[in-house]
């Protein structure tokens, strides 16, 4: 137990230090197999995290061996052992995949790109295992800013703006929620999340807390695209290079998520912070109105990437809904929602980025019939589509179904109907994307398009395996989840 | 001899074929074989469950918590079972032939796909609770969507959009909430004999539930959700034989029955308020399909409108709730799937061999096909429920069921859609082998049979039907064990 | 509590605002990062000030002094700077290429290229 | 600018001196405001001092860019191989006890240790985003653009 | 108050240089309030930064850009909105913060009469600041140097590329 302790910050610390040596590395081949070492180390320790803490223990990791909250430690338990198991394991499976790609699309100095891909991971990693507020806005800015840099790689001139513009929205929402913990700080005089838990009830009544809960909910609800606040997002994921798409869509929103639940339930305190605002209703409204935004946006768009990144803001949408329901069950529901959709978009990411390698272009002309040219990838697309749809025997399914049950115990059964109605307009516009990929012929003088190498193919075929694998075998998922819900609101909520 | 071991064969199978496709021969080679190892397995598990073993129930895992992936072998799935592995022989070798004599594409994906849906009925027919039973449901749904829209023309994308819209739509809008509904509610979804719900939930929801479950299950195909069943019919006519003949609406129907027969039980549907109101709707889908199909001139459209009938000829079985109905629909299940495979084969036979998809094109047609036409006129008496075919024996316990409850309203629109059966059925007969064919060309007296591939299992079939005359006996007793 | 002690935080807030609405509504590019940079200068008087201890010193321990101000607000605004440089950084470095690609650092102008872009 | 007699002299002078206090500042934190940070800021703005003075070509002949880059990352990885050295002997990451046997002037190594790791680090950042900005311009006019080509949409000056 | 009348005038201007200016003297003007704040380290390193590092970097950049700001056709008025409301949050929330430099708050009770008690006997130097910032909070300041260094990696990938010249739309490959 003490040892994985000592071992526990290195989730973060090894992919932190990789990244300024990968900087200095010449080359193509050599910053690239440092990062995937890295992060394949880094997803074999997280998981070591998870199975240490998964019966429900806490481990804390003072830095400096300064004991907190003098000094700044890693405080790990369930729900964010569960977050890095995600990240790490998405992370090690989509490096290796993206070799190609980004060769073709970031040709020049991989040295100092795939030190930004570590140091972004390595800024989400530590915004998920800190338990240290101001430790949480550091980080963060680290991950936003790599991240800034990794989209502007794009190769189309508008990921300039897409950069430019995710940077100022970025800004806000870290500046706010820099607001948020001055607000904490001065009325506890600590910055440890579990010493501001404790310290709070003196304060509580402040009108001042009030608002620095809202400014921290708002800050995060822009690093999560939470309706009203995606506009950032679509761009942002359409342009960047497509290893990068697949990364952060797999892992960034998820950790905004994770940071708001850990600020909501154990630095306010699920009490306080769902009577002192609307909390329960404002997250309500907003998630149906992402899921209905998002999965009309995407049924519209006419770019692969462009759809899929509104489908995440639908997908965002489940999420906080689940939230919202303030029992334990949707918690649960929302957490495996995490972590089956990161499984899920990563997949369909990675199978998009092939076809832009392989075909070039990802509107939707240049997709007809370009199934019977590439079948593994459209195959994996679709699979990973009906895993995005919610059939079983997948991952979505699973998601969909607790969040279902979760809607139902909690008597909001009208929900159950939105819920359904969204899947459906997921499965329209996957649907369609399928139809013409498969059953459209190729449109008259488009070159011929050849399959993608099996070594490209694998590791989507992975992530894949691993929606058809979590939709059958839930132990992990769910007991993850439940376990992560536990951790947060356990005791609190019903 | 498990029925984990029939579920698994399929898959499997669908996996080699994808994995030969460079290499034609040996894929159609392992086409031809995969149904046999299938058959033999069904019949297995048939002969031990008969030879007095236990439902062999196999969980693979615990799927929910409460909930598990489990399948068993129950009386009325063994039937089902037997029926799509029985008719899967036959049909490879008519779908290879048709496929090949058409000039037909991608005849991987094609045979893949169709072992993929095999591989779910299996795991419908063999389900233990009502998420595995959803589980293969949405399988099936999803694999036979690239087999409806095969050709890919636009009307095949079209009728198979409106295919899988409806499908689906009904299956996650309706249906999934029912069982999360009922699970949330009686804490189990395993199929019990006499009905899992009666006393939890209060009567109005139950009546709720009755409905919302019997429109779920879109494959039924219940008015008013029964368009994606003519709109199936854009898919070669080996799809809609094996599987919108017999796998997919089956599997609708024996959801209907399993649903009523384990979910609710018989007593407690009889008393429920929204029973009558299900049973009258079945009634008049089994009419006006009837009435509708009196008036296509399509020859499959015309047989898809009769599906849509017969099907309801099932749930009005299950939805009278008693033992004797439900046997009724249980045997009607297995002999409507031999009686319309076989039309459906001929249909297929007479397209390929002289290009004739319509009724009024088919005057005279006995003189070049008659094997093929003596089949049709086989299977359309066992569709119409006449001796000496299984169907007269599916019809008479459905009408005893009836009768049994003082349905005469039910009783008097079986007979009714009896006649309206013989008034479609019929005249495709008359005019192939009474009329001259339209000019006094020749070559349309000479004989012109469809290839061997596509004519032999025709006649296999339409041969089914009158040994099942027979065998009608055994299937009673069969199903009889599973109906406490 | 006097009015006077508010009035430091209304002027941050009203700093805070002018930066912000700088940020939202400027549709130059340089415009924003100056406003980000406003904005983000509001909140570290913010942390500094609360810091602040009347009567206190720097804190840098010496003889004869008593009372200090506190050191941590210090602390953490000199990290926030410092990331508030480097975001600066990379926004400008953002602007010249934006300028390159598009030749404007003008919303309007950019959007308009967008549309182009999209056709 | 080389042919202003005065301000080259003036320069001589003011660099040394602004290294220098740069350094003051950088070991000297302990005792006084200051440290790596802004030591960093000051050495790159006597650096920037110079390249104004002297030119681009003659600064990076003394230090060339890849050499600023290298150090950049070389500064962090100081700081964290100072933090792993007290894991290795047995601490925690980033515990500077272990380092030596009195604890104070352990605890004073390290941080002198780190604090020059982020000078480093920020000295050469700074000097390197200078360094790119600045040449933008030449890099533009060599590529046969026109940096000051109007935009493509029309001014409305005041 | 001389504060804000700059930072208006700083939003006010249309001319990029102006403002560059301005912004300086704000930022300057910021590093004298804090050293009346008694935060001599962060007085320093704000005017390094704001006045020094940040305008140097923003003149650089408007060597490559217009000076002059192109006129918006309106004004934003839900944008307006927006600002309003926040800043209606703050000035609500400000109400119950703790009053301006009283030993008694919170934030000197806790943390704070840690480090002015324990720094020199744990650490044995008298500059807190520089003990709390790499000891105490050593990662934060690890994290620190890591921002300034993804900013140096991400300006060298954005600007060490030859500029290419204006193209109406970028080809795809």
């Amino acid at each position: 137990m003490s040892s994985i302790t000592e071992l526990m910050p290195f989730v973060v610390l090894i992919p932190l230090i990789a990244g300024p040596v990968c900087a200095l590395l010449p080359g193509r081949g050599l910053p690239w197999l440092l990062a995937t070492l890295a992060m394949t180390t880094a997803f074999i320790l997280s998981a070591m995290v998870l199975a240490a803490v998964f019966d429900g223990a806490t481990l804390s990791y003072a830095f400096g061996n300064w004991a907190p909250p003098v000094g700044i430690e890693y405080r790990v338990d369930a729900a964010n052992a569960f977050v890095a198991l995600l990240i790490t394991g998405v992370s090690a499976i989509l490096l290796p995949w993206g070799k190609p790609l980004v060769d073709d699309e970031v040709p020049e100095r991989q040295g100092s790109f795939y030190a930004l891909v570590l140091i972004a991971l390595a800024g989400l990693l530590g915004i998920t295992l800190t338990g240290d507020v101001f430790n949480v806005f550091v980080f963060l800015e680290i991950s936003s800013l790599a991240t800034y840099g990794l989209i502007a790689h794009g190769r189309d001139r508008r990921a300039l703006i897409a950069a430019f513009r995710y940077l100022i929205m970025g800004t806000v929402g870290a500046t706010f929620l820099l607001i948020g913990i001055a607000v904490l700080y001065i009325l506890t005089g600590s910055l440890n999340m579990v010493d501001i838990a404790e310290r709070l009830p003196t304060a509580e009544g402040a009108r001042a807390l009030q608002v620095g809960l809202g400014f921290i909910v708002v800050g995060l609800a822009i690093k999560l695209a939470l309706f009203p606040l995606h506009h950032w997002l679509p761009n942002a994921y359409t342009y960047a290079p497509s290893l990068i798409s697949a990364l952060i869509a797999a892992t960034a929103t998820k950790v905004a998520l994770y940071v708001m639940l850990r600020f909501i339930f154990d630095v306010f305190g699920a009490a306080y912070s769902f009577a002192a605002l609307p909390l329960a209703a404002a997250l309500m409204a907003l998630a149906i109105g992402s899921m209905f935004a998002g999965s009309w946006l995407a049924i519209m768009q006419s770019n692969l990437k462009r759809m899929l990144a509104y489908s995440s803001v639908a997908q965002v949408g489940y999420m906080v809904l689940g939230v919202s329901l303030t029992t334990l069950a949707g918690l649960s529901a929302a957490f495996l929602h995490l972590f089956n959709h990161g499984l899920m978009k990563a997949a369909l990411f990675a199978s998009a980025g092939l076809v832009a390698y392989r075909c070039g272009g990802l509107g939707m002309n240049d997709l007809r019939g370009i199934g019977r040219q590439m079948p593994w990838t459209l195959t994996a697309f679709a699979l990973a589509g009906v895993s995005l749809v919610g059939l079983p025997p997948t991952a979505g399914f699973i998601s969909k179904w607790y969040l279902l049950s979760a809607a139902v115990a909690a008597d909001q059964l009208w929900l159950v109907g939105l819920i359904l109605i969204t899947s459906l307009m997921a499965l329209i516009y996957i649907a369609r994307v399928v139809e013409i990929a498969w059953m459209q012929p190729r449109p008259e003088g488009a070159p011929a398009v050849q399959e993608a190498h099996w070594t490209l193919l694998a590791p989507v075929w992975v992530l894949v395996a691993a929606n058809f694998w979590f939709g059958i075998d839930t132990r992990l998922t769910v007991g993850g989840a439940t376990r992560a819900a536990q951790a947060l609101a356990g005791g609190v909520w019903p | 001899m498990t029925p984990f071991l029939a579920v698994l064969i399929p898959f499997l199978g669908a996996a080699v074929i994808s994995l030969a496709a460079n290499r034609p021969r040996l894929r159609d080679g392992l086409c031809f074989a995969l149904p046999v190892p299938l058959f033999l397995t069904v019949v297995g598990v048939l002969v031990r469950r008969v030879g007095g073993d236990d439902a062999m129930e196999q969980t693979l895992v615990e799927w929910i918590p409460g909930v598990s992936l489990t399948l068993s072998a129950q009386p009325l799935g063994l039937i089902f079972a037997l029926l799509a592995s029985t008719l899967y022989i036959v049909a490879t070798p008519y779908a290879i032939g048709y496929l090949r004599a058409g000039g037909y594409h991608h005849l991987t994906r094609f045979m893949a796909c169709y072992a993929i849906a095999l591989g779910a009925t299996m795991g419908i027919a063999f389900a233990e609770n009502l998420l595995t039973l959803y589980l293969f449901y949405e399988i099936l749904s999803i694999s036979t969507y690239p087999l409806v829209a095969h050709t890919g023309t636009e009307k095949a994308r079209s009728g198979a959009r409106t295919y899988l819209a409806l499908l689906l739509v009904t299956s996650i809008g309706l249906m999934l909430p029912a069982i999360i509904w009922i699970g949330a509610s009686a804490g189990t979804l395993s199929f019990t004999a006499g009905g899992i719900l009666d006393d939890s939930v209060s009567p109005g929801a139950g009546a709720l539930l009755l409905v919302v479950l019997l429109y779920g299950i879109g494959k039924a195909a219940i008015m008013p959700f029964h368009r994606w069943l003519p709109a199936a019919m854009v898919a070669p006519t080996p799809v809609s034989a094996l599987l919108h003949a017999v796998a997919v609406v089956k599997a609708g129907v024996f959801s209907v029955l399993t649903v009523v027969l384990y979910i609710f039980g018989l007593e407690y549907t009889q008393s429920l308020l929204t029973q009558p109101l299900m049973l009258y709707i079945a009634v008049f889908t089994m009419l006006a399909a009837s009435l509708v199909a009196l008036r296509q001139d399509n020859l499959k459209a015309r047989l898809a409108y009769s599906t849509v009938s017969q099907l309801a000829y099932i749930v009005t079985g299950a939805l009278l709730a008693t033992e004797l109905a439900a046997i009724g629909g249980g045997l009607h299940m297995l002999m409507h799937g031999f009686g319309k495979i076989t039309l459906f084969f001929c249909a297929g036979a007479i397209y390929v061999a002289s290009g004739i998809n319509t009724v009024s094109g088919m005057d005279g047609l006995a003189r070049r096909m008659p094997l093929t036409m003596l089949a049709f006129f086989i299977g359309a008496l066992c569709v119409i429920g006449l001796p000496p075919t299984g169907g007269f024996w599916s019809k008479w316990y459905l009408i005893s069921g009836a009768w049994s409850t003082e349905q005469y309203l039910v009783v008097s629109a079986f007979v009714l859609s009896t006649l309206l059966n013989i008034g479609y059925l019929m005249p495709p007969v008359m005019r192939a082998f009474l009329r001259p064919p339209p000019d006094d060309e020749p070559a349309r007296y000479r004989l012109s049979e469809a290839p061997a591939l596509c004519l032999v299992p025709l006649l296999v079939t339409a041969a089914g039907t009158l040994v099942l005359f027979i065998l009608a006996d055994p299937a009673y007793r069969l199903l009889a064990m599973g109906i406490p | 509590m006097t009015l006077l002690s508010f009035i430091n935080y209304w002027a941050v807030i009203i700093l805070m605002m002018t930066g912000y609405y700088c940020m939202i509504v400027r549709g130059n590019m340089i415009k924003k990062v100056i406003g980000l940079g406003i904005f983000q200068t509001s909140v570290f008087i913010l942390f500094i000030s609360a810091g602040k201890v009347i009567g206190g010193a720097t804190p840098v321990l010496r003889e004869g002094v008593e009372r200090y101000s506190n050191p941590l607000p210090h602390v953490l605004i000199l990290t926030a700077i410092v990331v508030g440089i480097a975001t600066t950084a990379v926004a400008l470095a953002l602007t010249v290429r934006i300028r390159e690609a598009y030749g404007s650092i003008d919303d309007d102008a950019i959007d308009a290229a967008e549309e182009d872009d999209r056709v | 600018m080389r042919d202003n007699a005065i301000l080259v002299v003036v320069a001589r002078f003011l660099i040394p001196l602004v290294m220098l206090f740069g350094l003051y500042v950088q070991f000297h934190g302990e005792y006084s405001p200051g440290g790596g940070f802004q030591a960093g800021v000051l050495f790159a703005s006597a650096w920037i001092l110079f390249v104004f003075i002297y030119g681009l070509e003659t600064a990076l002949r003394v230090i060339p860019q890849r050499l600023i880059y290298a150090l950049a990352s070389l500064g962090v990885l100081l700081y964290a191989l100072i933090g792993v050295l007290g894991v290795v002997l047995g601490g925690h990451f980033l515990d500077f006890y272990p380092l030596l046997d009195a604890p104070k002037a352990a605890q004073q190594t390290g941080i002198i240790l780190v604090e020059f790791g982020v000078g480093v680090t920020v000295a050469a950042v700074v000097m390197l985003i200078f360094l790119l900005f600045a040449r933008r311009r030449a890099d533009t006019v060599a590529a046969g653009l026109d940096p000051d080509a109007a935009d493509d949409v029309r001014v409305d000056a005041e | 108050m001389l504060l804000i009348v700059v930072a208006v005038t700083v939003v006010v201007t249309r001319d990029l240089l102006k403002a560059t200016m301005l912004f300086a003297i704000y930022s300057l003007t910021i590093a004298g309030l804090f050293a009346t704040l008694d935060a001599g380290d962060v007085a320093l390193t704000e005017a390094a930064v704001g006045a020094g590092i940040s305008t140097v970097l923003i003149l650089a950049v408007l060597a490559l850009v217009p000076r002059y700001e192109h006129r918006r056709a309106g004004h934003s008025l839900p944008a307006l909105a927006i600002v309003t409301l926040t800043g209606a949050a703050l000035v609500y929330a400000s109400f119950d913060l703790p009053a301006f430099g009283q030993p008694g708050n919170p934030v000197h009770q806790h943390l704070g009469a840690y480090f002015i008690d324990q720094t020199y006997a744990d650490i044995g130097i008298p500059n807190l600041v520089a003990a709390v910032l790499a000891s105490y909070r050593s990662i934060d300041t690890m994290g620190e140097a890591v921002v300034i260094l993804t900013a140096g990696i991400v300006v060298y990938a954005l600007l060490s590329p030859p500029p290419r010249p204006r193209r109406g739309k970028e080809d795809e490959r």
